[in-house]
């Protein structure tokens, strides 16, 4: 039965966290655009605190009672959704476990997710890390480098190579006792298959963050290099099997990456609707302060240049943000969304660039001007076309599905 | 709770809808738009799929109660047959429902229950009128009170079926507001064209103009009720069906591309393809679920009903064009000849920017 | 010297032209959209009548001499540009060499130019015709499949095989002692070094027309299939060499076609700019009688939503005209145009297409209606960004250029 | 004769201005903007290639006569290099071309030999309003005439170097037209705000907010000329600067793509991003022939220059925002940070919407 009526419970939720958006997140927006690397440490031990009282060590959904209808993607999109209306930057500085939490959740042992995910829920906050992308490989992740061989003597694994685009990695490895997560290659010969992902504990020797980047926009949020240079991490911190198959279609050790893209790639779209909305509602504020107000309902024809231009907004807007519900809906039914996960991330991806692109223009001086946040919102959009796959990967992935086509057939 | 699957009941609609639409409306469709006509049985064996029965109560004759969104997924499917066929299948309903949202228990109870026992016949409305920026919000179609009678001046264009129709409702303006007026084949000063007009498609369908010319109406004949929710179950059935006929071009399009070599590859495998389709894809899908939502809201009651419609049918429009655009341009020079369907999908896409008035559900 | 003022010699035969557009054509455009395959032949009969009189066999530019300013394919474009405002199917139907002459005039031997192009000059009017496309290859001609084969005993060609799309070959084959140049292949293990055109002339036996389409647009222009059944013409009915010459780069036999190419693209792109301006006089003169003008000079945000979409018209209008008369400027000038010439033919393809279709939507059911021309411009533009290579060949030819990529390079 | 040729002259010019452009310009931007400030030595060295001084007849201490086609040739040269450093430079133009244009003979000689046979210097003027809608021919800022003067009261932002300038011209509305007027550094009720204006862009320039509270001008202070001619060659200079960012970010984005592998290949060789630079090259291109044509109708007195002009800035405002957000895109996560031009190129691409006013040639 179609329903587009949000749950109750999630609108419980969307209400509080709309309040942080709202006191904690806004009034520091700008402080923190300005003073990049410094850190909202008010937001984190807020968010921290907050979680903990919900009971919960992250805002990720967490395994769950198997009956009833269950929530947690759609919860988790429409908060990071809000989180993001509030501040896109600030957002990313959320503790708790991230996208490593995810990897070790979907990839991990019993044991691991006890001995990694536990630190998440201790007195201070803590962060975690993906370290994917590599100098020489942007999109085509087949293409590390970054090496793991076993040291059988000491039964360890010896990390060696260079990782960069790590977002938060700042944060997890320096400023609290969190991990990252780095994917290494244990048989350069077995292509995809041969890769796995390591966890590395924060002040393991050997690991060194070597570089953090001045950014366009989501400036508030740390972005960093790591290199490991004979880093040691001991034989229980892969995840995933340590043997390489190669069978014919077996990127095994890929798998567990690519199904976290299905999760996550919506809430990264829904990070974007987020920014996305906050510009079409001060958007639409500004122009009302100055007597311009949207007649909907009339015929093209019949309204003025900013009508349609807004108007236009709002139907990207809503349709994309019916895509991310609709994925997230999906994972949390069970259902395969490898389709609609990209597609929410395509459109979501676009649609935050022509809105924040379009919202600036519009305001002339007023939106080019830093007194304002719709600059800052056109800043932080563009990471959304880029990160967890570019707008061209995304494309490639819907057009794979939809023609049925391996990764073979449609490069 | 949000959802976003159909009923098992809906389902089933879809999928009878789907075989009909396939097997029928879609294998009639070049033929009857070169010979301007749709064979009346083709029509009516979509009729008898009771689409405008089950909206319509029992006590007027129907079986069942309006869904809004669940007349939409049937268009949808129609429309991705043949957008002609689908628009010809739904003209009573330009009638009927009307009558049924806006008309008095008087109005109902003559009009609806034969409606709904016979084959189908040719009620119809006439809305838009022949100017660039015709509103339905503003008509220029006049209605004066008079003497206990309305008066109704005005012309009308892309009026289906309007010379074979025995009554229609006309559109017109009282006083501020967009009035429905039910106005009997043959009323004093009602003059429709001889001529059929001629469209870029939709040529299967007989368009006529309409003049009113102070044709009297008695005051029984206004609909009494609010025309807002007429419009927006307009709005919705145009962008349903946009979203049909957008479905059927990708597809085809799809399918081409999948089948046909290029440089040793098949079409598909190139990038600038694939993105295409990807994208037209997308924004189908997009679009689906707005279409979706201002039909659940008009369902629901939902005070922002009216702009989800609009919205709906707003992104609809650029999306189908985009979409059957893009798939001539994928068929190259087979997409430019008529031996192809793309080509009238892309004529039809084109003309959802004006289509609002020809669906109602 | 940049100057952007019309040559004068040029601007006198744009005015005779315009008188022709809108006397001959205008007023028959419905009637022979609404009959297809009805020939217009008081036009072609004036254009021959005409053309005679000005002491030409064709509008195409001749060899002409050689010192002083050269302006042919600058004259060439700005009268197709006009004969398209009045008429694009009409305006395919010109008598006169077209195509097939161009790949006589560009690879023939001063014999073949004589016996072939001479028939332009006689009494009544004569077509010719290019055919490129089979059935199972598009934009892809390294796939023609039609073979040339030597009888040297009789010292003749043996052509076999289906070409489709070909425009004006009824009126080549069928209604004038006319000609057309087909592409075979005397060596298939050559590839594209293997290709050649013949020139097979009217009523050849083995030569049939088989199919007339039914189109969307241009209904005026025939567009015929022609199948070839052990079609036999003369040893020198070959253009360019017979010998297949396979070297690294070699393509001879088809540099000729692609050669053709730089020079008749931007004639293409002229018709669509022609097509494109037509609709925009019209728009703008059917909105001002119904009192809407445009106010040129104001912010986008005091703009109406039609005064934007025209401004707009008029920029991708004007940009696209000027890509055309500089691609063609420097085909007068011995430059080479492989770049510009498929910008152009970019650009124009988008534009008129983007024009005609937001026409039709601003006009609403007047637009949508067969009362006006704009609803057939619509349909004839389409054809615009498909035939002379599609949009997305000419993009990859834009970008081997800008890349300096081998087609094996970027595909 | 149409030709698409510079002369000889201007390919000098623009090569010259390139090498300056790229060998000095281009390798100060990044440390100009992050630092907020351009060195003085490094304008100084632009302002000696004299692109003003060809425009100032010798009469008035110049060596030329202005060609606004030459000018603009110029000004996308300097925008390829950086955007900050050819505003810079060009500043002094903002003062001095509107007396060129449109001031009194009077005024000519007293300002412009000085400003031509000195170094750079901050020379200013104030057009644009902090407005969302700010329209140039109709301005807030109002010019009242009484008793033999006039007086300024409005809010002008994006002032260029206002606190430095010794003098600037305001743009005012005088009855129903624009005017300038000089006003020196210091007069009455001019008030500069001392914080310099933040912007997404240009920030190695100083701009500030300027308020006149009823500033008292005298009646040989007024431009008597159009204002016109004016907003014309600030139109094309920006469309100009417009086209040379879009360069600038199209070549940097295309040698990336060239050198950068992807999945076995170069990132170019993918046709989604090859087609993205095809569009972004065409693009270029046609926008650039505009604004060529709009020069060459200013300097041919042709009747439609403005609306040439217009149309020139219009168009390259939405072919800037295109060419340098694809660039950003097809570098991806490289092109997000500061390390490569390419961002700060999208941040100055989207601010030609509102630039008119900070140029002219």
């Amino acid at each position: 039965m179609i329903d587009f009526e949000i749950p109750e419970k999630i609108a419980g939720t969307r209400l509080v966290v709309e309040t942080v958006a709202v006191n904690m997140m806004r009034p520091v927006s700008r402080y923190f655009d300005e003073h990049e690397h410094e850190i909202p440490w008010d937001y984190i031990n807020f968010m921290h605190t907050a979680t903990k009282a919900m009971g919960g060590a992250s805002m990720a959904p967490g395994e769950g009672k198997k009956e009833g209808p269950r929530f947690g993607f759609q919860r988790l999109a429409v908060m990071v959704e809000m989180l993001s209306w509030g501040d896109a930057g600030i957002y990313l500085d959320t503790p708790g476990g991230m996208l490593g939490s995810a990897a070790v959740s979907a990839t991990g042992t019993p044991e691991q997710k006890e001995r990694f995910l536990k630190r998440f829920r201790g007195e201070t906050p803590v962060f975690d890390a993906m370290c994917m992308t590599e100098p020489q490989c942007g999109s085509d992740t087949s293409a590390i480098r970054t090496t793991g061989v076993l040291d059988k003597e000491k039964n360890e694994w010896v990390l060696n190579g260079e990782k960069i685009f790590v977002t938060a990695g700042h944060k997890a490895m320096l400023d609290s006792e969190g991990f990252i997560v780095v994917w290494a290659t244990i048989d350069a010969s077995a292509g995809r298959a041969g890769m796995r992902p390591f966890v590395v504990e924060a002040k393991t020797p050997g690991c060194q963050v070597t570089n953090m980047e001045h950014k366009l926009g989501i400036r508030a949020s740390d972005t960093v290099s790591i290199v490991l240079t004979d880093c040691r991490v001991p034989f229980d911190n892969i995840l995933g099997s340590p043997e390489v198959v190669t069978t014919d279609k077996a990127t095994t050790g890929f798998k567990g990456a690519m199904a976290t893209f299905d999760a996550t790639r919506p809430i990264v779209a829904a990070q974007a609707i987020g920014l996305a909305r906050a510009t079409l509602e001060l958007l639409k504020e500004m122009l009302a302060e100055r007597g311009v107000t949207i007649r909907y309902g009339l015929p093209r024809q019949k309204l003025t240049s900013i009508e349609k231009d807004v108007i236009d907004m709002e139907i990207l807007l809503r349709s994309a943000w019916w895509l991310v519900l609709k994925a997230v809906w999906m994972m949390d039914n069970g259902k395969p969304n490898s389709l609609e996960s990209s597609m929410s991330k395509v459109r979501a991806g676009d649609v935050v660039n022509r809105i924040t692109q379009k919202a600036v223009e519009i305001m002339g001086p007023l939106g080019y001007s830093r007194e304002y946040l719709l600059e800052k919102w056109f800043r932080d959009a563009k990471i959304s076309d880029i990160y967890e796959g570019t707008g061209q990967i995304n494309r490639l992935v819907v057009a794979r599905q939809i023609l049925g086509y391996r990764s073979s057939e449609l490069r | 709770m949000y959802s976003f699957e159909p009923s098992d009941e809906q389902k089933l609609l879809i999928e009878t809808a789907r075989r009909y639409s396939v097997s029928d409306l879609r294998k009639a469709a070049h033929d009857a738009e070169e010979k301007k006509e749709l064979p009346l049985t083709l029509i009516n064996k979509g009729w008898e799929l009771g689409i405008l029965h089950a909206s319509i109560p029992e006590a007027y004759g129907g079986f069942g109660e309006r869904s809004t969104l669940t007349s939409a997924l049937a268009a949808e499917e129609f429309a991705y047959g043949d957008l002609a066929g689908a628009l010809a299948i739904g003209t009573p309903s330009l009638f009927a429902l009307p009558i049924l949202l806006a008309g008095s228990e008087a109005q109902k109870k003559q009009y609806l229950p034969p409606i709904i026992a016979s084959d189908w016949k040719p009620y119809t409305a006439a809305l838009i009128e022949p100017a660039f920026d015709f509103d339905p919000n503003d008509l220029k179609t006049i209605a004066k009170a008079e003497g206990g009678e309305y008066i109704l001046t005005g012309e009308k264009a892309f009026v289906p079926f309007a010379a074979q129709a025995e009554v229609m409702i006309v559109f017109a303006k009282l006083k501020k507001e967009t009035k429905g007026f039910i106005v009997p084949k043959g009323a004093a000063g009602l003059r429709v064209q001889e001529e059929r007009e001629k469209y870029m498609g939709l040529n299967a369908i007989p368009f006529y103009k309409v003049t009113l010319d102070g044709v009297k109406v008695s005051k029984s004949d206004l609909l009494p009720g609010d025309f807002a929710p007429l419009l927006d179950a307009s709005r919705v059935a145009i962008a349903a069906m946009a979203v049909g006929v957008a479905k059927a071009a990708f597809e085809y399009a799809r399918d081409y591309a999948r089948e046909r070599d290029v440089f040793g590859v098949k079409v598909a495998q190139k990038q600038a393809i694939a993105f295409m389709l990807a994208e037209m894809a997308t924004e189908i899908e997009a679009i689906r679920l707005l279409v979706w939502e201002a039909a659940w809201a008009i369902d629901n009651n939902k005070e922002d009903a009216s702009q989800k419609a609009y919205l709906a049918v707003t992104g609809a429009i650029d999306m189908v064009m985009m979409v059957t655009d893009r798939a001539v341009q994928i068929l190259g020079g087979h997409g430019y000849i008529r031996d192809h369907p793309v080509e009238l999908w892309m004529r039809n896409g084109r003309g959802f920017a004006t289509f609002t008035g020809l669906a109602m559900v």
